[in-house]
């Protein structure tokens, strides 16, 4: 994964940080004031043409940190804090959460949120990705199937029981040794449905491996996913519920995330390819109208959003007009929905079929 | 205190002879000389204000002559004597104004007059008499001098004289040495000098001893601006001079000083005379934008003498801002018709302006503005966290690099707390020279730095459905 | 009527009632017998239909056994029971929903299939609108069921997830598995199975001294990417905060197998902490008529009042109004020991809760420094 | 229709007539013959009321003689002749009574007597004459009559017979054969039986032919309840009957019944006559807890003639209930004073009630409480369920135990529906047994397992189970 060359081993991001701190010293002796420039990076604008440059994976302008703004002084209050916490990490080659940091001065950075900023910051700052950087995510994501891998040494045996979960790894540049006789990947947006294809040993009748981020996937789970597709080409399905989150958490799969912007070439799974649940595989699959909720107005808030995001224009105008199918029928449900008459029915019917009839976009 | 007719009068007669003296280049002296006349009763009171000024154009007694109200003042026999003579007069004229004719037959009646022998000098005195306490008329022109002194108008000693009998001669308010400085000063640096006497002595209240205050001049911090009528047109052009003075008590412990610290009383000159502050500099002092000078106006009010008085809020204690402002013509000019001048609203906001930012300039971290303020109270944190990078980084090489761009020697290193500081001092060096600059340069658009928000969930410790609550199974 | 008291399927002996992990054959036969009572009833010379009784959850049915001879305490529920019947005029509905939740169970029991809550929720809105028309209802008749035929949730077929990991010197064995080296897993550590009759058949070989367990995953991750265990011969266990039934169930499982070692708590300094450790330790009602079998004798290692001094003065957050429910409702058990109480006073008295974290003020490696200290010291309650 | 003075008198006589058949022994014959006089002008009808009853011991006639408003007739000539003679006299006693006369001269005179020539009977004529209309006078007497034959007095055959000219005799409302049943039948019987044919024939509305109301006896089921009087002080002894049938049209499909099936009329007798219902039992009929059988009042109101009419709330379609009251006393009693007699208010409200329970007795899953029908509406989902769980179990052992229990074969069990009908039936009629039983014994818990402390189960709507606690520890 170290495609970024030299430039993000923890030596060279140890010298650009102190680059860094010189040229705020510099600064401050040539009474000026101390200012970051930070790169801004989006993977998707509002412009319906789609002729934009989002996908270029350039940065789009700049922002400048200095001491003129007090918000920027605390902005950059934060950075540096974290920075050195980050220089303290990879002096010691340990790692740190981004939880881990946060509790370092809870007082001052008030949240999480405040902290994550601040890391992706630096990571646009030392141009490298949060990994490199020595901060880990509590990885949420499992996976299980026909898979088998190293990390750090230490073997991940899936295959020997494919319907058991294995946390993801979260050193996933230290996995090396992955050996599969899959035949795809399924995501699947939340871990009850991952436990359902577990309870129903689906993977020890389907050749594929089978990973789900719990909701919105974090990082380690993205890089993993990237990571198995680099290495085994194979096709990769995803399956979420028929509402705008599940929507998002697919776009967060194929396209990025906006936070990681700046790393979405790293994290992104254009290969991803949509297999449900449809807003008309209600009908398709005859389910009762009681399992179908209507969109709330925060739902349609949401989707009119997303329906503007110019990367659906230009790469997926048919998830686009699913989207828009979904917002007209005004109804959501949740992939249980589709258990509702047989339990076994997503492994047993649903997915084998779709992904048989290629009935995914 | 009452300004009876005839102390008004002197007033104007005072204000007339310190223009005598301004439009002359030499050193003048400007006297006032009050004299009881033994044997009268009521006791009558000779007033003389004499100068060594140019002499009398005398238009300025014209102008008098209209002004009805002085005429029907009652303790006073009306009578004005002007004895003057100008440099290249060969003799002295002297003029009598009766100013119990009816206005339209008042006129200057010309005496006969003196020669002066030859002698080449000017000056003009006016005396008249008047029925009134020379208590009263003594505290009424001490009052008004404590005013004038000041505009410390240069190369003019003044002096108060009273005889109260015969013989017996009392000298009030003889101009110091220090004021006739020989060097030659501008108007401006006169009334900062003048004005810092004033607030060092309290505002002129000698009888009254303030424990706190034991100001020097070195505890004051002065800021002063002039700013010019930039209507060219204008003959005689326009000039606004202010001065602002800020006093920190050094020992802000226990002593509270006398004076509200909270509140400014803003002295206001016209063409050299103590004057009530004119609507104009008063709405533009109003709307000078004091918080970029940290500054916050609690309330601002008129007092019933026409006073501005501003009561700031947040002031640190024992904190006192004095401001005085000067408005005149760049030309001397002799008020022909004592009117009101208009005055450039503009003028006085500049000035005071210029008055607060000179200030700013010369003292470090005075009137920093209230955002400046915010942004110094990150300057020890970010200063201890670049510090820390440095000093935790185990790359010596750089560690040494860094101490030498501070210009600190190695062994200052150990301890970590010069480094800091070293680095917090230039911070907020940073910020105060930020904050000096002009605001349009700080306000200039600066989208770059607005983050889009951007409302998605934070990818990993979003807790949406799969959100566990405590209890859940 | 007598035969089936005899049976003894719903054992509940003088003082407790409880509920336990049955193979499906035994949950099927408890709901064949609740099938064939309410027929023998119905048919009876003075025909009824039979309510059902259920184990009466309210807190005024708890009762806490304090170990005469172990340092295991617990809590549990008493004899005392609460009727669901048919004829009752505003809890019908409730009546026929336990019947027909236990038919889904029996249709799960008899293909060995196991389902979540929401899939349940989805067949019975499917199958029985009238009856259900919200999870909450859903997740009550479960409760129900569970108090009726005194058996586990999980039995019943209803999946239970875990979020529980656990690392360290330990050695893993299912049957017909492989053996697991838990020493050897990365830094997520092994991820606890929901399935608990697994944990029960477990063969479990250990040259650990401690066991471990942390609130906290990212703590959790911290020890396990240094190997702490290695210096100090431990199992760390975590639920990443309250424990679910399958942490509780493997923690217990572990101290029958190695009764000798003590387990230690790492909890946040907050009345959540606290709460976490004595979810461990006690068990806990809500978590089924199960949970308190799994009591283990935790003791708490960390953080508390004495470790205050380590903590950086700006690491402090003031409690909110959440942590000062919290420590009331923890105050107000009887459950608590005297040590505990005073621990958890300081905590409200002090206005102020810390995070384990901000151990990590004195560097990343101090936390291990601070356990071994600890348990070298003997210094935990 | 308005009842005139004549009209009301022949009704009174009439009753007179039925409670001298009800006291004799024997078979009785009461006719009513109507004949028009063919000369007079305006034509005079003769009434002539008969009974082979016992003879009248003219105190019911003394009785008339104090009501004023007979004698205020005008279609009338006041003139009532009387003929009368008891099984033990040996002539007949003809009298006769002048209502003109002023009420306190009013006196029975008594005429010559006939012999009865040995002959052994009894029996009274009373005849008057009056003017009016003879149509009005059957139409009256056809309605009275049809009223007094939901009473079906025993042994008592009632005739009207009408010769509007000479020679021409029509003869209406003949008891039937069937009303002369050999047996003795109890008067809630023939109550009972008299209601049924008035509303199978629709509240004998013989003209209106309704296309819904093809009832049959068996579409009847009838209900019916008699309410001693506790006080048994009272000499006669009051008596309450009461018959409440509930007639479902067998195919509620399209056809809808002329009469409004919402609503009922209560009929009331008193003494055998029908009657206003009077206040005590209207109160009655309101304070009966209806709900418990199922039905729910809407209105309750007293038409305008005296009518009580109660409208139901959600009783289904096509469902009738018809209620009827009758209070006598036990032993016959000929009315002297015509004075209303005091009905007991909680007579007529036993009578209802044991009317209700009976029919509910005696009909399956009639008259169930609204409760008992909430709860059955559950038996077939819990039916169902339970069917399925023995179904859906493998175990064959068990399933055999069940049928077994259930009374089935084993070949019963395949489909599954016999064994669900099987189970449904059962728990209805346990929830009927409940219904039927008292309140409180229905309340007594019931539990199979030993259980040493029962609470009341949470409401079904509580929220937060652990209301109180956050953490149960
Ligand atoms: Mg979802
Ligand atoms: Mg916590």
């Amino acid at each position: 994964m170290s495609r970024r060359g030299s430039s993000s081993n923890p030596c060279d991001l140890l010298k650009k940080i102190k680059e860094f701190t010189r040229c705020l010293l510099e600064d401050l002796r040539r009474g000026r004031s101390p200012s970051v420039t930070l790169n801004r990076y989006r993977i998707y604008c509002t412009d319906p043409s789609g002729k934009c440059c989002c996908s270029s994976d350039l940065h789009m302008g700049k922002e400048i940190v200095s001491l003129q703004k007090e918000c920027h002084a605390y902005r950059l209050d934060v950075l540096l804090r974290v920075l050195l916490i980050i220089q303290q990490l990879l002096q010691e080659n340990r790692h740190g959460s981004k939880r881990d940091i946060y509790y370092m001065h809870p007082a001052v950075f008030s949240e999480q949120a405040v902290v994550d900023r601040a890391i992706n910051d630096i990571c646009i700052l030392l141009e490298c990705s949060r990994h490199n950087l020595n901060v880990v995510a509590v990885g949420k994501g499992l996976v299980m199937g026909w898979l088998k891998f190293f990390e750090a040494g230490k073997k991940f045996d899936c295959i020997n029981s494919p319907s058991k979960a294995h946390p993801v790894p979260v050193f996933v540049e230290e996995v090396e040794g992955i050996v599969s006789v899959a035949q795809y990947i399924l995501i699947v947006e939340k871990e009850a449905v991952f436990q359902r294809l577990a309870d129903d040993r689906f993977c020890d009748t389907n050749n594929c491996i089978v990973i789900t981020g719990r909701g919105y996937p974090d990082v380690p789970t993205r890089r993993f996913l990237r990571l198995l597709i680099e290495n085994l080409c194979l096709p990769v399905y995803c399956l979420v519920d028929c509402d705008p989150y599940g929507f998002d958490i697919l776009t967060t799969y194929r396209f990025g995330s906006m936070q990681m912007a700046y790393d979405a070439k790293f994290l992104r799974v254009p290969e991803i390819r949509w297999l449900g649940a449809f807003p008309s595989d209600s009908k398709k699959y005859g389910l009762p109208e009681r399992c179908l909720l209507p969109l709330t107005a925060g739902d349609m808030k949401k989707a009119e959003a997303m329906l503007l995001r110019c990367y659906l224009q230009r790469e997926a105008p048919k998830w686009r007009s699913e989207l828009e199918m979904m917002m007209q029928r005004g109804v959501k449900f949740e992939i249980e929905a589709l258990s509702a008459s047989s339990i076994s029915f997503l492994a047993e019917k649903y997915i084998p079929s779709k992904i048989q009839g290629g009935g995914y976009i | 205190m009452e300004i009876t007719c005839s102390q008004r009068l002197c007033q104007i007669l005072i204000c007339s002879a310190v223009q005598r003296c301004r439009i002359s280049d030499q050193l003048c002296r400007l006297s006032v000389v009050l004299k009881r006349c033994p044997d009268s009763d009521p006791p009558v009171i000779r007033v003389s204000i004499s100068d060594t000024g140019i002499g009398s154009c005398l238009q300025e007694f014209q102008g008098l002559i209209y002004r009805r109200n002085h005429a029907s003042a009652e303790k006073w026999d009306g009578m004005l004597f002007i004895t003057t003579t100008s440099i290249s007069d060969n003799e002295i004229f002297h003029y009598h104004l009766n100013f119990k004719e009816s206005a339209a037959a008042r006129r200057l009646t010309r005496l006969p007059s003196t020669t002066k022998n030859g002698l080449k000098f000017s000056g003009t005195e006016v005396s008249l008499s008047t029925w009134e306490c020379i208590d009263d008329l003594v505290e009424g022109i001490t009052c008004f001098f404590q005013k004038m002194l000041i505009l410390k108008v240069p190369k003019v000693a003044v002096e108060l004289v009273v005889e109260r009998m015969t013989g017996s001669r009392e000298n009030f308010l003889l101009a110091k040495d220090d004021n006739l400085l020989p060097c030659p000063m501008s108007n401006i640096e006169c009334l900062a000098l003048g004005f810092q006497d004033y607030v060092l002595k309290h505002g002129n209240m000698f009888d009254k001893q303030c424990p706190a205050c034991l100001s020097r001049r070195e505890h004051l911090k002065v800021g002063s601006g002039v700013a010019c009528s930039s209507d060219s047109l204008a003959s005689t052009g326009q000039l606004m001079e202010a001065v602002v003075i800020f006093r920190e008590l050094p020992d802000a412990s226990s002593l509270s000083c006398l004076r509200e610290c909270s509140t400014t009383k803003v002295i206001y000159f016209q063409d050299f005379l103590p004057s009530v502050i004119p609507q104009s500099p008063l709405n533009a002092l109003r709307s000078i934008d004091w918080e970029n000078y940290g500054l916050t106006i609690k309330t601002y009010v008129v007092g019933e003498s026409g006073h501005a008085v501003i009561e700031w809020e947040n002031l640190p204690p024992s904190t006192h801002i004095d401001i005085v402002l000067h408005c005149y013509h760049k030309k001397v000019k002799i008020p022909r018709t004592w009117q009101k001048t208009q005055v450039d609203r503009n003028l006085a906001k500049k000035a005071v302006k210029l008055a607060l930012d000179n200030l700013k300039e010369r003292y470090k971290g005075t009137l920093l503005s209230a955002h400046a303020v915010k942004i110094c109270s990150y300057a020890l944190d970010l200063a201890r966290t670049i510090s820390n990078l440095i000093l935790l980084s185990n790359d010596k090489e750089f560690q040494g690099e860094c101490l030498s761009l501070l210009g600190l020697q190695p062994q200052q290193m150990g301890e970590g707390k010069e480094v800091e500081d070293c680095i917090q001092e230039k911070i907020i060096a940073v910020i105060e020279i930020n904050d000096r600059k002009s605001r349009k340069s700080r306000n200039a658009p600066d989208f770059l730095f607005e983050a889009e928000n951007i409302h998605e969930p934070e990818d990993e410790e979003f807790q949406g459905e799969e959100g566990v609550s405590i209890l859940d199974l | 009527m007598e035969d089936f008291c005899k049976s003894s399927l719903f054992y509940s002996d003088q003082h407790l009632c409880y509920a336990e992990i049955l193979p499906p054959s035994e949950v099927r036969a408890r709901i064949e017998v609740a099938v064939l009572n309410f027929l023998r009833t119905l048919i009876s010379p003075n025909p009824s239909i039979s309510s059902l009784p259920l184990i009466n959850r309210r807190s005024n049915n708890r009762r806490v056994s304090h170990g005469l001879l172990t340092d295991v305490s617990s809590i549990f529920l008493s004899h005392s029971f609460c009727a669901r019947s048919l004829m009752k005029a505003n809890a019908t509905k409730a009546f026929v929903r336990v019947w027909k939740v236990m038919e889904i169970c029996i249709e799960l029991l008899v293909h060995e299939k196991k389902v979540t809550q929401r899939e349940l929720f989805y067949k019975l809105l499917c199958s029985s609108p009238d009856y259900f028309t919200s999870q909450l209802q859903v997740n009550k008749t479960i409760q129900d069921v569970v108090a009726f035929l005194r058996c586990s949730r999980y039995s019943l077929g209803i999946m239970a997830s875990s979020r529980g990991a656990l690392i360290g010197r330990l050695f893993l064995q299912e049957p017909n598995q492989e053996i697991v080296d838990c020493s050897t897993c990365g830094s997520s550590g092994h991820a606890i199975t929901g399935d608990l009759n697994s944990l029960e058949n477990l063969v479990i070989k250990s040259d650990a001294r401690y066991i471990i367990v942390v609130e906290k995953h990212a703590i959790f991750q911290r020890l396990a990417e240094d190997r702490i265990f290695n210096q100090i011969p431990s199992i760390i266990i975590t639920a990443k905060g309250y424990p679910d039934i399958a942490t509780r169930v493997l923690l217990h499982r572990l101290t029958r197998a190695l009764p000798d070692l003590p387990i230690f708590a790492l909890v946040d300094w907050n009345p959540s902490g606290l709460a976490i450790l004595c979810t461990f330790k006690f068990g806990s009602i809500t978590m089924g008529l199960e949970a308190y079998k799994y009591a283990c004798n935790v003791r708490w290692l960390g953080m508390r009042g004495c470790d205050l001094h380590l903590i950086p003065e700006q690491s402090f957050i003031p409690l909110k109004p959440w942590d000062l429910q919290i420590a009331q409702s923890l105050m107000s058990s009887e459950m608590l020991q005297e040590n505990y109480r005073e621990e958890l006073t300081l905590m409200v008295q002090s206005g102020q809760r810390a995070e384990i974290e901000s151990l990590h003020f004195h560097g990343y490696d101090f936390l291990g420094k601070y356990i071994a200290t600890k348990i070298v010291q003997s210094d935990y309650i």
